[in-house]
């Protein structure tokens, strides 16, 4: 059954009555600056609006309904505890300009996330304010470009990305006032050394990389990468967007790397929300220390204290009306306390081992890996261009006949340099179990398609819809309810 | 193991199916000398009883009785469905839309939000939000320097009575990007911006004019003039507004004679609790010409293969994962579940709601300001007309008397001499709609005493 | 898809690490009084706990999610913030024997709600102590009964009960040591009063009423009624499950019933929860106060105070361990507030008028009434006896019929003396189109069995199973999972 | 109109439908001389926000900081997930099952915890609940008058030692069934009941032995004994149980030779929050043979027309609405939410969980007894065995003590003098695993405080 538009529930003059206060309040205004049009807000009882969106709520797959091996996104479990205690109403009403004297409680949280933060990264310094991994990247880069300047080094004008990177990168380079160069990925999966060797040089204001790249493969000469970045007077930019796949096995900043943000709403596990919100936590190493944007949180003698631009004169400023995404910092402070050290260690050993087992049992089922020659990280890429071929299982059709078993579709045609690919991650948080029924719902459409190619065209058919007229979405845009 | 499901024979089956002997194996490819022996300085785990009785005690002990303080982020009442809803799994934990069939409810919800905020700004489109209210300005800014075309200046007018957090983010945001940000300074006696201060660039090459209605000092501005100083000079007019004003105000689609091109604003005041400022949501509309400038995702209405209405993300060719380098924005990840509560909130309140809680918040924080006068010193420091926020000024130090506030259990407002010098003597302060009138007795008793105390001082 | 068993997810050696504290506290009992078999409780992740009941959850019908029309019921909109205010910290956290100095806050809410009941009745004393309606009864039979024997009246065994009645009208006054005597209901829907002198006497302890009855009419030789027993020396007892109906409207008090219960999850809107928690508080007149079941709270000189057995000697007792259902009662009276004087007294009008519109709109349908020739109260009584021989529409394979098409059911086979029988109850926070929607839905089903007879009878086909088999159930009864 | 939908129009229209000129038509039948002009004493209505306030405000005013009172009710940590689940839409709104087809969420629920509760008690099936402990052992022992048909006397022995308002209300429940409740002292020195007591009855016509494990003192009972009694003798053996402490102690099941036939108890303690008494939830399990007279809902796996497997309502025709005045109980609407709490505790604590929150309570209360040994005077009451909670002489009244520990913020147990006026010095006092060394630490300092100020006198 399809559900209306909240809209189309409401009638005019029906109200909510116990949301409405009384009519009667005195409006002094001068007329001319008041509204005549009324805006166009269902007019809908309270019954009304739960049961609608108690019903839309039920036309979703979620974390707490399905499994979701959807790559480079880590959608793992997020602990009900963290959403409870974040929003307990000590937190939920603290104004964010409260004084520092009332605000010692949420200070040592968000001053304790700051520091594990750069335990994890081997960083020296961290700031909590961007809204999400994208917010975090221009932060990043923008620390780069005000590094140089700081330095009289104006002629750094461009930014390396791999072409595996995510749209993300080259995006906020470009953002920030850089050129992107793009470098090759080699044939085992590796940067392209040579071309690195080729492109870096005096115009090089830095690197983006993800280490495991956005393929799930650990890059192994990051030494060499780092010597010749640093070497060509860059520095070096962490997407920690995959920080899964190496929480306690590897630091980045032993890595070499200068800057890093962290998608907290990954690997700290806050949660997606259909969309959002998340965290995208900047870490720096001494280097970029005066750079960083504010606020963030220090310590001085009575206490806890918010380091504003007035003490911080270098940075680069600030990236949100307050201090950035707080609730979902003090999620992923919740995650962290209840993970503890080991349970940080944890995570990569299980998640590396998950995405190992699929990808072994996978391969055994008859799936072409697009590195079959190396270990997967936290995730792994299988191509089905021969299956497109021989079957016309593309991997959108794959993704489609998933959904009608129950499972989420992983990640498809990215990284784009891989011809029909799924991008493959199935976290630590999931069981053996989930993993085995997701591998024998793969084999079995794998299967269904030989037999019956044009049978996977069709899904998925027990959704609320079927596939969906994208161009038509995209020729004819209906943006907007109109009567 | 804190929420791995692994047995041990579970983790060996699985290690004898990949071919290993053990975990460490699979960590090979990572050069041995960078491999970490363990994590360093992270405290043992706690249980979740553990950390919820750390995260009560901290919780409690940031507890204020009573909040005057607005400036960006205000306590409304927020319906208990809106959270109870929007926290349900199916919400809270669900991945951003891109598979949109298994997505069909998030991706309603987005597009009946996008119809109450295009129609709540009187704009014709709305994307499904952007991080906070300051980004989405510094977005709108950037839009706007893209899509006027006849201006090559990429000159910003910026009234000094944009919030000053609004500034600094437009700044960090749009200096890369080599936007020159000019000030526009308020009238010193109405708080409003200095329309004859407007004139002064007449015949410059403007991009665009941000026009914040109400203003920092919650004093409304003259948006018309301003509107139509922008039209006239080739500028694009940007209003910054607070949404739940609009319940009462012009929305910035009808100013003036054409109205403005692009609104943006914070959308907190519309269910989200002030949790510290985040997460929140900025909200960012547009006049339908200029939708190939918007950035940020878009939820369209379509058909199925059997003709059935759905929805799905559209235009994505302006996003950076198809666009990359290209794109209009590097925004990914929005604030989509802030979206699913405001929705809900809207629709809980409605129209007639929405305008009776923007009345009523200004009838409060009115009674508030006329509760003050009879204080020796206190007076309202600006005379235009203001909406639900008001500048007192105070015969001793604004910072001074907030503290004998807070020692009371009340935060007073914001201290404005952080910001402008020149108002060192005057404070911010807000009462909504969740203030009573014994809320308000109570302040100005408070404040009343806290001035007296000081005159008395030391 | 089906959903296992939590069990069956289960697997030995798994847990919920954030939930269970590490081992090794002492344990110095004696072994002979320990345990040494493992309960069969799941070893599960949290994630598969939390993804499992949200699963169920979606395999149920519900209020915030369908319209339930099921007479007797009372399913109205339970306003979520009824649920957000009871479960304050404060008020979750309080202990059951806190003493009266530190719970004058929670005793403010229930004398309040006390005070409220007995306006809304017009009884003069109230006790919150009963945990469902059932119980309720059973407090005010158990009163009747002390009050007779108070009086030294011995021989008053018998309780009236009509033929219409609630089962736990004659399972209560058996319960409470008295013999039933069933009262038959007249053609018109009343009672037959030419009965009711014929078994009213001295044996009689009282008459189990309610009014309106469980036809959804309103009694309206009420007051005949009143005379003959109380002339008989016996009392009245109100059944308040259909209060809804009369609201504001008349006082039970008014009408000459000495103590009545009322089911506050009905009503006053507290939720179902799949099947309780309820409360069924318990009211009465003067005569009954002395022996008015403990604790209640009364006033004292420092504020608030538990009334108990020591203050009210000929207390029936203690129906709970502590007092009842204290968060149904916080629902209850949250609730209450926020309808207010006036929103009380539209509960009846709306609820009357929704009732009286689909009973109207149903008739014009082709559907029967019970009883055409009456004004429903907030339910009606539509009979499918002659459908059922026409063409098979029987009461069941209606209202399996009506799930496919996303309402629920009605009450049917109840009450138990119209053939076929459906119970309609829409109650007052139902909109018109809703009301709308389920006439249609009904007219259709008609329609269809008019053509296809043979199709309601498959019905449902949406749900998560067809019809099961209950017979086997109760015959080879599988209780519980072996494994 | 607070929910309510009908704007004028539905109504007018609404009433053009059904035929009448106004709604007050629709309530002609009933006699004039009864109708009421309106409502009298209910105060006007408040909104959602102002409610909010109110509730709030009286919430807060009730709060401790601290607390160590049991005595039937116990605060245990309960996994966010719990209520947040528990609390879905779909639960809590949702009717009793009798729709089987679309109830299969709340059935299973049910299912899953008539399996677990079975299993904890060591017994064959348990019903759906009822209403909460005391009820629930009332109906037990109802029960067994009606299962033990060789015996006449409807006689049941009672211990003192069992909780007193357990005995108040089976007294409330039993008292119009002719039940004979007879009382069996306890030991003065161990605080079990005493067995020498037991055996002046043996020979009788003894219907039932309630068995409560722990007793209210914390005090572990001689249950292997007094099964055994009750099986030699004829009676039927119903065990009362703390269901928290089935994770480490031996289940009525397993009682003796045969075991219990019967146990029950309260359940608050697996998941349910202490909220003043309820809603919690009596659970009630037996011997397989005994199932037809077990009172409440029972639910049953069966299969559908396509043998695809599903579950019902079932032995429907033991419950009231079937067999009405002959019916095993008069109960309907049971404590459902709560079994739903209850079993998705269980699932999140597993058996290995359990078992560790029953030792890690135990090990509290045991080192804060210990710790109060240094304080002069103090003394633990009795010498058996104890699970989790613990009697204290004093040599002060226990009422003054207790007084005095408030004004500290801490509730510090219960006076167990105003139930047994041979104990008015001694208070019953439980630690369970939510409380911290620092507690027990804190509760010592306090205790001996009091006890000084007490003896130092007014
Ligand atoms: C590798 C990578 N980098 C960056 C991002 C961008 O992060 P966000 O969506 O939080 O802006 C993502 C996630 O979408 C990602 O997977
Ligand atoms: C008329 C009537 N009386 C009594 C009851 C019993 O109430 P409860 O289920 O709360 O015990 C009900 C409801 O089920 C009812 O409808």
């Amino acid at each position: 059954m399809s559900e209306p538009l909240v809209f189309e529930l409401g009638r005019s003059g029906r109200l909510a009555g116990a949301q409405v206060p009384e009519a009667g309040a005195a409006v002094d205004l001068p007329p001319e600056m008041l509204r005549d049009s009324r805006p166009q807000l269902p007019e809908v009882s309270e019954l009304d609006a739960v049961r609608h969106y108690t019903r839309l709520s039920q036309r979703n797959f979620s974390i707490d309904t399905q499994f979701y091996p959807l790559g480079s996104c880590t959608m793992k479990y997020n602990p009900r505890g963290c959403n409870t205690y974040a929003m307990l109403p000590g937190f939920l009403q603290r104004h964010p300009l409260a004084p520092e004297d009332v605000s010692q409680g949420f200070l040592a949280c968000m001053y304790e996330l700051q520091r594990m933060l750069c335990r994890v990264t081997g960083m020296t310094a961290f700031s909590l304010t961007p809204m999400a991994g994208a917010q975090g990247e221009l932060s990043g880069v923008a620390m780069i470009r005000a590094y140089h300047l700081d330095r009289g080094d104006t002629e750094r004008t461009e930014i390396l990305v791999p072409d595996a990177a995510h749209g993300t990168n080259p995006a906020t380079a470009v953002k920030c006032g850089f050129a992107v160069r793009e470098l090759p990925t080699a044939a085992d999966g590796d940067l392209d050394i040579d071309a690195l060797r080729r492109l870096a040089g005096p115009r090089t204001a830095g690197i983006m990389l993800t280490n495991p790249s956005t393929l799930g493969l650990f890059e192994r000469r990051i030494q060499e990468v780092r010597d010749i970045i640093h070497g060509a007077g860059g520095l070096l930019y962490y997407d920690g967007a995959n920080l899964n796949a190496i929480l306690g096995k590897v630091l980045p900043g032993d890595m070499g790397f200068d800057v890093i943000h962290i998608n907290l709403h990954k690997t700290f596990s806050t949660p997606h929300g259909g969309g959002g919100p998340g965290s995208g936590a900047v870490g720096v190493g001494e280097r970029l220390e005066p750079f960083l944007p504010t606020p963030f949180v220090g310590i001085g003698a009575d206490g806890y204290r918010w380091v504003d631009a007035a003490d911080h004169p270098k940075s680069i400023g600030r990236l949100s009306a307050f201090m950035g995404n707080a609730g979902v910092l003090l999620r992923a402070y919740i995650y962290m306390r209840m993970l503890g050290r080991r349970g940080m260690e944890r995570v990569a050993d299980y998640a590396v081992l998950n995405a190992n087992y699929v990808m072994a049992r996978l391969a055994a089922a008859g799936f072409d890996l697009a590195y079959p020659e190396r270990r997967a990280c936290h995730e792994f890429v299988v191509t089905l261009k021969r299956q497109a071929r021989e079957h016309g299982l593309t991997a959108i059709n794959l993704a489609k006949a998933l959904l009608d078993r129950g499972f989420h579709a992983p990640t498809t045609y990215f990284p784009l340099l891989v011809p029909e690919c799924l991008l493959i991650e199935p976290t630590e948080t999931e069981s053996k179990e989930t993993l085995d029924r997701f591998v024998d719902a793969m084999a079995d459409i794998l299967a269904e398609a030989q037999v019956d190619p044009e049978r996977c065209k069709q899904a998925p058919v027990t959704m609320p819809v079927r596939r969906l007229d994208e161009v038509r979405a995209a020729r004819k845009p209906d943006l907007r309810y109109r009567p | 193991m804190p929420f791995i499901p692994h047995t041990g024979a579970d983790t060996d089956a699985m290690l004898k199916t990949i071919g290993v002997a053990g975990i460490d194996e699979l960590f090979e490819e990572i050069p041995g000398d960078l491999r970490l022996e363990s994590l360093e300085g992270i405290p043992d785990a706690m249980t979740e009883s553990e950390v919820g009785r750390l995260m009560r005690r901290r919780a409690a002990r940031d507890e204020m009785a009573l909040n005057f303080l607005g400036a960006g982020a205000y306590e409304h009442h927020i319906p208990a469905a809106v959270w109870e809803l929007t926290t349900r799994g199916e919400f809270y934990s669900a991945y951003t839309p891109y598979q949109a069939e298994a997505s069909q409810g998030t991706l309603q919800v987005i597009y009946e939000y996008q119809t109450m905020m295009a129609s709540l700004t009187g704009l014709d489109v709305s994307n499904a939000s952007h991080y906070d209210g300051a980004s989405a300005l510094a977005e709108a800014v950037l839009m706007a320097v893209r899509c006027n075309r006849r201006s090559t200046s990429r000159r910003v007018l910026v009234p000094r009575a944009l919030h000053p957090h609004y500034r600094a983010v437009l700044e960090t945001i749009t200096s890369t990007q080599g936007v020159d940000l000019v000030d526009l300074p308020y009238d010193p006696a109405g708080g409003h911006t200095d329309t004859g201060a407007l004139d002064d660039h007449a015949g410059e090459d403007v991009t665009a004019v941000v026009i914040p209605q109400p203003n920092v000092f919650g004093v409304l501005e003259p948006v018309d003039t301003m509107t139509d100083w922008a039209a006239d000079n080739g500028a694009l007019a940007v209003g910054v507004v607070n949404p739940m004003a609009l319940g009462l105000l012009k929305p910035p689609g009808e100013w003036g004679r054409e109205g403005a091109a692009i609104a943006c604003g914070e959308g907190q005041p519309l269910g989200v609790p002030l949790s510290s400022g985040g997460p929140y949501f900025g909200f960012l509309t547009c006049r339908q010409a200029l939708v190939r400038q918007l950035p940020g995702r878009l939820v369209g209405r379509t058909v199925d293969v059997d003709g059935k209405p759905g929805f799905t993300l559209t235009l994505q060719a302006r996003e950076q994962h198809i666009r990359r380098s290209r794109a209009t924005s590097n925004i990914c990840t929005n604030q989509g579940l802030m979206v699913t509560a405001a929705t809900i909130y809207m629709s809980l309140v409605g129209p007639v709601g929405l305008r009776r809680v923007a009345a009523l918040c200004h009838a409060r924080t009115a009674a508030l300001a006329a509760g003050t006068q009879s204080i020796g010193g206190v007076s309202v420091a600006f005379a235009s007309p203001h909406f639900h926020e008001v500048v007192l000024r105070l015969p001793v130090s604004g910072n001074e008397v907030l503290e004998r506030l807070r020692a009371q259990g009340i935060l007073g407002g914001a201290d404005l001499g952080r910001w402008y010098p020149e108002l060192g003597d005057a404070v911010l302060v807000c009462a909504t709609e969740t203030r009573t009138g014994q809320d308000i007795h109570r302040y100005v008793e408070a404040l009343g005493s806290a001035i007296g105390g000081i005159g008395d001082g030391p």
